[in-house]
């Protein structure tokens, strides 16, 4: 059977605030990069299937978005195929 | 290319040179020569695994070749009672109680973590809690001593293939915590320096405590013919193939690229289960021997367990589980992938040893045997690849390496006094030696485990000042605790490696002194440059000298260690750094003593004196003159002091201790106050000149805070071990104040003194 | 029933890591705990309580408690949800208040169990912090861990986490949560006042929240380590002690 | 000035061991994603900068990418304009 590679790219939902990326444009400044407006950090993960029917294989790749990869609270997610 | 291939030594020195370097063997010519005379007298070359095992095993990193003979000429003919099996084995094992003894280990992480802070602290972690768990342990607590350049130092100044120390520093914490966090072991001490020495060269070291009832110790050798080995944990992949030979040599500015395959990666959640299936195992009886994968991989545990237990080994290599296909023979056999464990299981007790992991859901798998003779055969797919005498294989050389003394700046020197001495202080209180290291401390779980009884910070909520040691009450129906510290100056050491050595252990007592434990067993970590050049193998022998000048006094005495050499890099050698880790032993915690200040009116004692003893303190360094004689160690006063301190704390008569290091009387002060924002006014009566009394940093000297209504007990405590005391004042208010002579030389809050020690890292780091 | 019969089930899968604490802190009070791998768990037939211990559950990879809260859905959710039904105890604690919000148990308004409607968000400070926090009990006495305390008394109870800042999904959900007496503990400063920021609330939770119940009060959830205070005594005579004490006594009069 | 969004996407080098893409993909297949060959995590990081001179700013983030971002050592990174 062949295989694919998915993307799963996981990221905050507006509004949310991102810790993270305040912590690195924090440090990013620190060591001068004073052109840093912004930063966000997301997760990406890349998942390899194997996948024969792609509708059905998409539709396995969302669930597995909704049941682990994500909280519905805090995160917006894109599949990309 | 073949799987296998054999090598022919029977060639030119030169070829022979060439040979090393294209196998990354590390070995020397001279080694080569040996290797070679072996082969000769066996008929026959040896094949590529069988170089790569000898390589390995030879290096310094596992055969400690140029460290030993100084080892054992200084360090380790001392002995002490509660010792029970010490020095052999990866952890040293001391008496608890009737029942239970504690297990010690303590390592380096520095060449991995220099190139790879995050992996190379964290896998620091998981190999020296394999140490403590493979004497059948249970781990209880982590100590981490860390150190680097200042994290201010500036990007001009960092060599081609270095990383800044901020990234380096901040890795090295993220790594310890990520995985110490994760497997559950509380981190409950440490320290942190910076020294610009440490620049390309940081080091990491990090040491584990574990708890163990008697007749639940392993060992690490097998034991009987027919035994089978069970190789647990993680697969085996190419990660960390020539861990040791690359800690073996120094940095140079491609080690980045060079180096790659030495990175290791750790998987605490495989660790963590891990840990609970192995004790089981043992717990039930299963086991007749344990020992973790560490430096040189399968290569080394697998020899060094038959001959420890007197016998030989057959393996079969291909019964490996592996993380990724096509690794070659010799790669499997000297990777060096965490979270692997070594067992030794009698044939009828295989099945259920397998069926624990399956429940934890770790793989195990069957890999050899024992064997009579003492030689150690592996095969591969029906063929012997490597057959080996195991004597010749593990033995290794040893080099009594000739040394040169260094001329340092080590004497006196002249300056004046400073004006002002509140700027002097919080100046002092910033610095990033003195300051506060709550921001390291607070990134590890210091309590999970709930066996905490003193954590590293104590005081007031959100007030915390800095504990000299933690406390940790292992077993759940005894009120008996282990006390840990980790210490070493080296701004002391630079100036003066005898007596920067000696320091270090009188500090690590003193720590252990300052919470009411009696000094029970130490480890030592020394990590210096290369030992071929002689000044740096000068240090080494100076400091080896100065250690056992303090430990052979004191009633308790190294019980496990390790030897990091070859610290060096683009921009020089690390500064000669014996870290100690001290642990003590308290009968009752409920009876131990932490630093803030805890009332009003009571006095303030100094125990023991105050000389002229400047070089490598914190106020010279600040004031920027060099030199300066570094502070003596008077073995007997410290040993009676400790003694006659310990006696008066157990008998609850000591509020608050704390032992008086970097900064002096005056930065040890003012951490007391902060502790629970107490004040404090002292009158200064020695004879030193005011800036030198505050500031010295003369050995076996403490703070106390005791009840007015028990000073005549107290001083007659004192007296009654020839102890030197001098009241210096009382505690109360919301201000330190230091006069002398009738003149007023510090007046501060306590709250900007707290400002000034809280922030420096949090806003440097972040 | 009598406290020796009471069998506390403490829930472990790799990478938990404060489950002897729990265990040894029914233990001294004379209740019956073990311990089961979720690889070896069958059913909950024969539990009164259900303790979820904290520690980093399959690494917190992904995000803390996610893995868990999924393993056990797949698993045995049905079980779960008779169990919170016919009125017997969930405790999670640190990870495993994570996991209780992961699964839908929590905040848990009856008419929507199993429904994800809250997060443990990042700290503000993105990172991993130790420190001792101060909560103060503003729960009505509805929550089966915390009857035997009264309202408004403050306690010391270590915290260690780096996801710990409740968010829910909308803010009616709070005033919901309020109305039904959900919400259990607040972080507060020594004199018990809440709402004094960093680093008294050590993670930025809205509303300074440290702990909440479901709607019948017999789930319970808080991110702070009772069980490393169990001996920790306050001026008020309370240490972390009291949240077991409490369970243990709700089970002991109600079964 | 113009501000500019700018992806650097991090992922770990071949090779090197992945726990934390190991752990999930187990997690997932415990869950029943029997489909699921290999996972591994990026770390995707979106930084605004204010930017005018688009050479010179690409040469920066490039920097931040090398000094904070990435340990040329075990990862990979690519910058998405
Ligand atoms: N890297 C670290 N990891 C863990 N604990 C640390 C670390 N650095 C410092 N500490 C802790 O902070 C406290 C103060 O350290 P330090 O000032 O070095 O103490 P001392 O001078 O009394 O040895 C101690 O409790 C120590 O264990
Ligand atoms: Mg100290």
């Amino acid at each position: 059977m062949e295989t694919k590679d998915v993307i799963v790219n996981v990221g905050l939902k507006k509004g949310i605030s991102d810790p993270e990326g305040n912590n690195i444009k924090k440090a990013l400044r620190l060591l001068g990069f004073d052109e840093v407006e912004e930063v966000h950090v997301n997760k990406y993960f890349k998942i390899t299937i194997k996948a024969s029917d792609e509708d059905k294989a998409k539709e396995r790749v969302r669930e597995m978005a909704e049941k682990l990869l994500t909280n519905p609270v805090i995160h917006d997610y894109e599949i990309r195929w | 290319m073949p799987d296998i291939f054999e090598i022919d030594l029977n060639v030119s020195e030169e070829r022979l040179k060439g040979i090393s370097e294209e196998t990354g063997t590390g070995l020397s010519l001279d080694e080569l020569k040996v290797i070679r005379d072996y082969f000769v007298k066996e008929g026959r070359n040896p094949k590529d695994i069988e170089l790569q095992a000898l390589g390995q095993a030879w290096s310094e990193h596992c055969c400690y070749k140029s460290s030993k003979y100084y080892l054992k000429r200084y360090l380790f003919n001392f002995d002490a009672p509660q010792n029970l099996f010490v020095i052999k084995e990866d952890a040293g094992l001391v008496e608890f109680d009737k029942d239970h003894a504690y297990a010690v280990a303590l390592e380096s992480h520095n060449h991995p973590s220099a190139i790879e802070p995050y992996g190379g602290a964290a896998t620091g972690i998981g190999g020296i809690l394999r140490d403590v768990v493979c004497m059948g342990a249970q781990p209880i607590a982590l100590v981490d001593p860390i150190f680097f350049a200042p994290p201010t130092t500036s990007s001009e100044l960092i060599p081609k293939g270095v990383k800044h120390p901020k990234y380096i520093f901040s890795g090295v914490v993220d790594g310890i915590r990520d995985y110490g966090n994760r497997v559950g072991i509380p981190t409950v001490s440490g320290m942190t320096a910076f020294h610009k020495g440490y620049l390309g060269n940081c080091l990491v070291n990090v040491g584990c405590v574990g708890i163990v009832k008697k007749k639940d110790i392993v060992y690490s050798r097998v034991g009987n013919v027919g035994d089978i080995y069970v190789l647990a944990g993680g697969g085996t992949g190419r990660d960390g193939i020539h861990g040791v030979t690359f800690a073996s040599k120094e940095l140079d500015d491609d080690s980045q690229v060079s180096s790659r395959s030495a990175v290791q990666v750790g998987d605490p959640i495989m660790k963590e289960p891990l840990i609970h299936a192995c004790l089981e195992a043992n717990e039930k009886k299963l086991l007749t021997g344990l020992k973790d994968l560490g430096g040189g991989g399968l290569s080394c545990v697998v020899g060094e367990m038959a001959l420890a237990g007197g016998y030989g080994a057959k393996v079969t290599l291909e019964n490996v589980h592996l993380k990724e296909k096509d690794l070659l023979p010799w790669e499997i056999w000297v990777s060096e992938s965490q979270e692997r464990m070594m067992m030794s299981v009698r044939e009828k007790d295989l099945n259920k040893v397998l069926k624990i992991f399956r429940k934890w859901d770790v793989p195990a798998v069957v890999i050899g045997k024992v064997i009579q003779e003492k030689r150690l055969l592996i095969e591969w797919h029906g063929e012997t690849i490597f057959d080996m005498d195991l004597e010749f294989l593990t033995e290794g050389p040893m080099y009594k390496r000739p040394f040169k003394k260094v001329s340092t700046r080590n004497e006196n020197v002249e300056f004046g006094e400073p004006e002002d001495y509140n700027g002097t202080l919080l100046s002092l209180l910033k610095d990033y030696n003195c300051a506060c290291d709550d921001w390291v401390v607070r990134q590890y779980d210091f309590e999970v485990r709930a066996r905490t009884f003193s954590p590293p910070l104590v005081g007031m909520e959100n007030c915390e000042t800095h504990a000299d040691a933690s406390i940790i009450k292992p077993l759940e129906d005894s009120e008996r605790g282990l006390a840990l510290t980790s210490d070493v100056n080296p701004h002391f050491m630079v100036l003066d490696p005898f007596w920067g050595a000696a320091s270090a252990v009188d500090e690590a007592v003193r720590n252990l002194v300052a919470v009411g434990a009696r000094p029970h067993s130490f480890a030592d970590c020394l990590n210096f440059g290369n030992p071929e050049k002689p000044e740096k193998m000068w240090e080494f022998v100076q400091a080896v000298q100065g250690l056992a000048h303090v430990i052979s006094k004191i009633g308790a005495t190294f019980v496990s260690g390790n030897v990091s050499l070859y610290n060096e890099g683009p921009a020089g050698a690390c500064p000669p750094t014996p870290t100690i880790m001290g642990i003590g032993l308290i009968d009752d915690v409920n009876k131990s003593v932490t630093t803030p200040f805890k009332g009003n009116g009571n006095l303030i004692y100094i125990i023991g004196n105050t000389k002229d003893e400047l070089g490598g303190s914190a106020y010279l360094r600040y004031r920027g003159i060099a030199g300066g004689i570094v502070p003596r160690v008077n073995p007997y006063e410290l040993s009676n002091a400790s003694f006659s301190l310990i006696e008066l704390m157990g008998k609850g008569m000591v509020i608050s201790c704390h032992d008086i290091s970097e900064g002096g009387i005056c930065c040890t002060l003012a951490e007391m106050c902060i502790g629970n924002e107490i004040g404090a006014a002292i009158t200064l009566k020695g004879k030193l000149r005011p800036d030198k009394e505050l500031f010295s940093e003369s050995n076996t000297r403490w703070i106390c805070e005791i009840d007015p209504n028990d000073r005549a007990e107290f001083e007659d405590g004192l007296r009654a071990h020839q102890v030197a005391f001098t009241i210096l004042g009382a505690t109360g208010g919301d201000r330190l104040r230091m006069a002398k002579d009738g003149k007023m030389l510090v007046d501060i809050e306590v709250k900007s003194m707290k400002e000034a020690w809280q922030r420096p890292l949090w806003d440097i780091m972040g | 029933m009598e406290t020796k019969d009471i069998n506390v089930c403490v829930l472990r899968i790799e990478g938990t890591n404060n489950e002897q604490e729990i265990y040894d802190s029914f233990k001294r009070l004379g209740a019956n705990p073990s311990f089961v791998h979720l690889n070896e768990f069958k059913s909950l037939e024969n539990f009164q309580c259900l303790m979820i211990p904290g520690g980093f559950s399959s690494g917190d990879y992904i995000r803390a408690g996610a893995i868990f809260a999924s393993r056990i859905r797949s698993r045995f959710w049905d079980d779960i949800k008779d169990f919170v039904r016919d009125g017997y105890a969930i405790g999670g604690i640190c990870n495993g208040f994570q996991v209780l919000v992961e699964l839908g148990l929590l905040p848990g308004f009856s008419r929507s169990i199993g429904k994800v409607n809250a997060c443990l968000a990042e700290n503000d400070s993105a990172r991993f912090e130790c420190r001792h926090t101060v909560l103060k009990h503003v729960g009505p006495n509805k929550c089966v861990f915390t009857r035997a305390l009264p309202e408004n008394e403050v306690l010391v109870i270590p915290s260690a986490h780096a996801e710990g800042k409740l968010l829910l999904a909308d803010d009616k959900l709070y005033e919901r949560m309020e109305k039904n007496g959900q919400i259990v503990f607040r972080y507060c400063d020594r004199s018990g006042r809440t709402d004094c920021g960093y680093p008294w609330n050590p993670n930025g939770s809205p509303q300074n929240i440290a702990g909440i119940c479901n709607e019948k009060g017999n789930v319970f959830g808080m991110m702070p380590h009772p069980e490393r205070a169990f001996y920790k005594e306050n001026a008020n005579g309370h240490s972390g002690k009291v949240i077991f004490e409490s369970v243990i006594n709700y089970i002991g009069e109600r079964f």
